[in-house]
């Protein structure tokens, strides 16, 4: 009956969704209880260089810089989960830098839709700290369509008003390289990290502290200190587990034959 | 949050379930998102003006009035050539303004990245552990592989940059893939319980 | 400490920037001024997507999927010059068309002016068509595939489709011979292999940046005859195909150019080496 | 040449020179070019929109497709964000957007990210071995190894040690040659750009549109 009425090639991908969300609901009860921790995880040294940063960034009274990518505000693609990872990350740096009292200097991406989403994390972080007053809508910085402006803006600012921290995370593509390099040259830590794969090799060259892949989403549960988001990182490894368990499944199958296998991935 | 998790359901919905009335919803909801997304075009422009006008009241010389009214110049050209002339984005003269400012800027931003990417290995790629020989090894012999004198010369790089590229690459890059889209997917399906804690905090 | 500072394996790991970025500018300016001729070796690729072509028969209609993108010209333009003057040698019917906003603005800049079709004794509209700029994707590929004239009613000057001999007899996969894919978006290449390929066995060729090359490779040679990827592949073309273009200057200069990175990529790692014998310092900046 | 593609040259070589020179450090020339491109991009930007707009919603309402009153005043309920009291009602517009952008994200990564990798891997391997050359089998079985281990070295809820731990190690050392390989694969692209503009400048801008060459 189900199989009916599926689209073609949907079974499998069906599978995994439930096998994901069953794994939610689980793994969210459990972070009810109390049982999920973040201190049960895997260390991940870049989330400590970031307050390092920021203390860094006070001692030598110059700004931190936050920076989510030029294209990084996609609320309606298949990159959205980053732009929500990216949001996180900007409520935390906004808290600590309200905390320390260091300023802080957002540049924005050009997706316009994505301004009221950013304005509000930067606005609640320094309002959890207490300190609504602190924050000045003109360290949101905007540059228009594209890289390139932002590119360039970026780096002018840098070098014009300073950096002592620069974090990086989000969407990036193949103009990320300029800012970050420019800011490892302007004397910044760089602290960052971004999910699409083809890029990070300009983080794990340009910065301090890197998050390679993944590993920017499991820092963004980390910072958040919220149980749900922490659950997510179980949920993760019980999906890679998963995926390997089919991968298993498939070179077993296909002892049968290679048309079995594609079969196999073909549901 | 609602609202989120419905249209989120009815998107996925429509991905697994060919059935008529559902693609039609899922054809009109992307066409309203690029509607909604693009009506608040003007935001930018606020923001823009907003760090603009702040920059210049930290330091109010002469020059600086001079990099602050200079956007503005340019944004003009661009609207009014757009705007004044038949054929609108596609005209001659928005033409004009779109190759020689922007088209051509963003070639060289490309180029730029030739500087910042030879540094940034000059700096890093030291032979100091088996990973970042790993590093320069997939690195430099595909450099040499893509440049024509050392095809000529050492005519061996060649197949052994393929295979750095298609061999180990792919190994790493799959599982690099898979990893993080699966935490793409679980930040979804939190989204779509109303569980995200971004979402939350921005209202 | 201030002595070691001073010793050459310091100073070698710690050149300023600057200097590598002046070394390289000028290593790129000078084969850019005086073009020095460097040999180029022709890969398997090029090799393939020129005898497509030169293999056809005489007569044979040629699809040109022109994605091509401004702001990366230079990586382009090589392929897509060479690949017109090949073309426009032999006895082929062309048919130029547009998935990407930039290609068609740029067959407007470079078609008639780098390349002029009729210095060939070619006509337009009957032995090559252009038509205008279609937000194809994948799906416009599948319907370009199916009837011509279901996505272009008309061509680039509006001129309706069936008012050119060309395009006479000329509507669908069927009436094709070779598909020439331009692209700049890597996984791009999906797209003819899914649209053309699998359900017409349409003869393949692929032009694309270097950074995409990696992703044909696969493809080639069972589903597409050859590629092109990056400026390198279109220097191949130009000296396999004997039609000379801007490639061989960039591939000069690529020679040159490089040769400053490469001689600090040296200079950082005797440093390192150094220290790491001399006072056995591991740590890396 | 006529004299707007004269002007053209010239204002392209000096973009081209702006944007050079902050390799060197900040400057006037750079800055002056970058708050041009500034004003360029955001109107690009309001240019492109607005067309969407214009193309998308109210060509067809004027054709009787009321509908799309909708989504045009939800979008221009963002603007409310600008006004701190009614900020709030920007969060409905907001939640449509992030809804169908997560429903496409997840419809979009299940197969193409995560399942047709497992394919391909699972079939690079069979398939090699029907091709019958020890070189194809030897690779796909390192891509098979690369896969897997790079996947362990993204577990985060066991410590790595042990089997994990050395399989971890072994997924880093792929993943640092996959980085390699791309930073790679742009910089000779990047060269290229390099190679492209200087070309411009010297070949055109100079010989041809000043030297009248």
């Amino acid at each position: 009956m189900l199989l009916g009425i599926l689209a073609d090639g949907t079974l499998q991908p069906l599978i995994l969704l439930a096998v994901l969300t069953a794994a939610t609901y689980v793994y969210n009860k459990k972070a009810y209880a109390g049982e999920i921790k973040a201190d049960q995880l895997r260390e991940i040294p870049a989330i400590a260089a970031i307050t390092e940063g920021v203390g860094k960034s006070v001692e030598e009274n110059k700004p931190v810089h936050y920076a989510m990518g030029a294209s990084g505000g996609q609320l309606y693609s298949q990159l959205v989960s980053m732009t929500l990872v990216a949001l996180a990350f900007l409520n935390y740096i906004a808290k600590l830098c309200a905390k320390y009292e260091a300023q802080l200097i957002v540049h924005m991406p050009y997706q316009a839709e994505s301004i009221p989403l950013i304005e509000a994390m930067v606005r609640e972080g320094y309002k959890a700290e207490g300190k609504q007053e602190a924050f000045q809508p003109s360290c949101l910085r905007y540059y228009g369509q594209g890289a390139l402006s932002w590119t360039q803006a970026v780096t002018a600012s840098y070098d014009q008003e300073g950096v002592g921290l620069n974090l990086s995370i989000g969407i990036f593509y193949s103009d990320c390289p300029i800012s970050l390099e420019m800011a490892k040259i302007k004397g910044a830590l760089n602290v960052g990290g971004t999910g699409r794969w083809i890029m990070v090799y300009a983080f794990a060259m340009m910065c301090d502290y890197v998050f390679l892949g993944q590993e920017i989403y499991v820092a963004g549960a980390i910072i958040s200190e919220n149980p749900l988001m922490l659950a997510g990182v179980w949920i993760e490894d019980l999906g890679k587990f998963y995926s390997l368990l089919l991968l298993g499944v498939g070179l077993i199958v296909g002892l049968l034959g290679v048309s079995a296998a594609a079969a196999l991935f073909a549901l | 949050m609602i609202i989120i998790a419905i249209t989120g359901i009815l998107m996925v919905a429509a991905y697994f379930i060919p059935w008529a009335p559902l693609q039609g919803v899922k054809g009109v909801m992307t066409s309203w998102i690029v509607v909604i997304s693009a009506a608040t075009v003007a935001m930018g422009f606020v923001y823009m003006t907003t760090s603009q006008y702040k920059l210049y009241q930290k330091n109010r010389s002469t020059l600086q009035l001079v990099y602050t009214v200079t956007p503005y110049v340019f944004f003009a050209g661009f609207l009014i050539s757009a705007l004044a002339y038949p054929g609108g984005s596609n005209s001659p003269e928005y033409r004009w303004w779109f190759t020689n400012i922007y088209s051509n800027v963003g070639a060289t931003i490309y180029a730029i990245m030739y500087f910042t990417l030879a540094s940034s290995a000059y700096r890093t790629f030291r032979v100091s552990s088996m990973e970042a020989i790993a590093l320069i090894a997939g690195g430099m012999i595909y450099t040499l592989r893509q440049i024509p004198l050392f095809q000529v010369y050492i005519p061996w790089i060649v197949p052994l940059g393929e295979w750095f590229l298609l061999v180990p690459n792919t190994g790493g890059g799959r599982g690099a893939v898979i990893a993080a889209a699966l935490a793409a997917l679980v930040v979804g399906i939190r989204t779509l319980w109303g569980k995200e804690v971004t979402l939350e905090v921005s209202g | 400490m201030t002595k070691k500072n001073q010793t050459i394996w310091y100073k070698m790991g710690n050149i300023d920037y600057r200097w590598l970025y002046v070394l390289s500018l000028i290593g790129f300016i000078l084969p850019v001024l005086q073009p020095l001729g460097l040999p180029v070796q022709v890969s398997s690729g090029t090799i393939g997507y020129y005898d497509a072509i030169d293999k056809l028969p005489a007569g044979s209609v040629v699809a040109v999927s022109f994605g091509a993108s401004a702001q990366l010209l230079d990586e382009q333009e090589a392929q897509f010059l060479a690949t017109w003057k090949i073309l426009f040698q032999r006895d082929l019917k062309v048919l130029f068309y547009c998935p990407s906003q930039d290609g068609s603005l740029l067959l407007q800049n470079e078609l008639g002016k780098q390349v002029i079709p009729e210095s060939y004794g070619k006509k337009y509209g009957v032995d090559y068509v252009v038509l205008g700029y279609a937000p194809l994707g994948e799906a416009g590929e599948a319907s370009m595939s199916i009837n011509i004239r279901g996505v272009y009613k008309a061509d680039w000057n509006n001129k309706p489709l069936d008012e050119l001999p060309m395009m006479k007899d000329i509507n669908a996969a069927k009436d094709i011979d070779l598909l020439i894919y331009f692209y700049t978006s890597c996984t791009d290449i999906e797209f003819p292999i899914r649209q053309w390929v699998t359900p017409y066995k349409m003869p393949t060729i692929v032009a694309t940046l270097g950074c995409c090359g990696p992703m044909a490779v696969p493809y080639f040679p069972t589903q597409i005859q050859g590629f092109l990827s990056g400026s390198g592949m279109g220097t191949e073309l130009e000296v396999h195909g004997k039609v000379p273009g801007p490639g061989a200057l960039m591939s000069d200069a690529k020679n040159i150019g490089i040769l400053p990175f490469l001689a600090f990529f040296v200079l950082g790692n005797l440093s390192y080496l150094g220290k790491r014998f001399k006072w056995g310092e591991v740590k890396t900046p | 040449m006529i004299w707007t593609d004269t002007l053209g040259a010239l204002v392209a070589a000096f973009f081209i020179i702006s944007v050079f020179t902050m390799l060197w450090k900040d400057n006037p020339v750079f800055r002056l070019g970058q708050q041009a491109v500034i004003g360029a991009a955001t109107a690009h930007y309001i240019v492109l929109n607005f067309t969407s707009v214009y193309k998308n919603a109210i060509i067809p309402m004027m054709g009787g497709n009321l509908l799309l009153i909708i989504p045009l005043f939800l979008g221009l309920l963002m603007y409310t964000r600008l006004k701190n009291e009614i900020a709030w009602v920007a969060r409905y517009p907001t939640a449509v957007l992030v809804g169908v952008g997560t429903g496409v994200m997840i419809a979009g990564t299940l197969r193409g990210q995560i399942i047709d990798q497992m394919k391909n891997t699972v079939l690079d391997l069979y398939n090699s071995f029907s091709a019958g050359s020890a070189m194809n089998v030897l690779n796909a079985t390192l891509i098979l190894i690369g896969t897997i281990t790079a996947i362990t070295f993204f577990t985060f809820t066991r410590k790595h040690t042990g089997l994990l731990g050395w399989s971890a190690k072994a997924g880093r050392i792929f993943l640092m040659i996959s980085l390699g390989a791309n930073w790679s694969g742009e910089l000779v692209w990047y060269a290229t750009q390099t190679i492209g503009r200087l070309s411009y400048i010297i070949n055109y801008v100079i010989k041809i549109v000043i030297l009248g060459g």
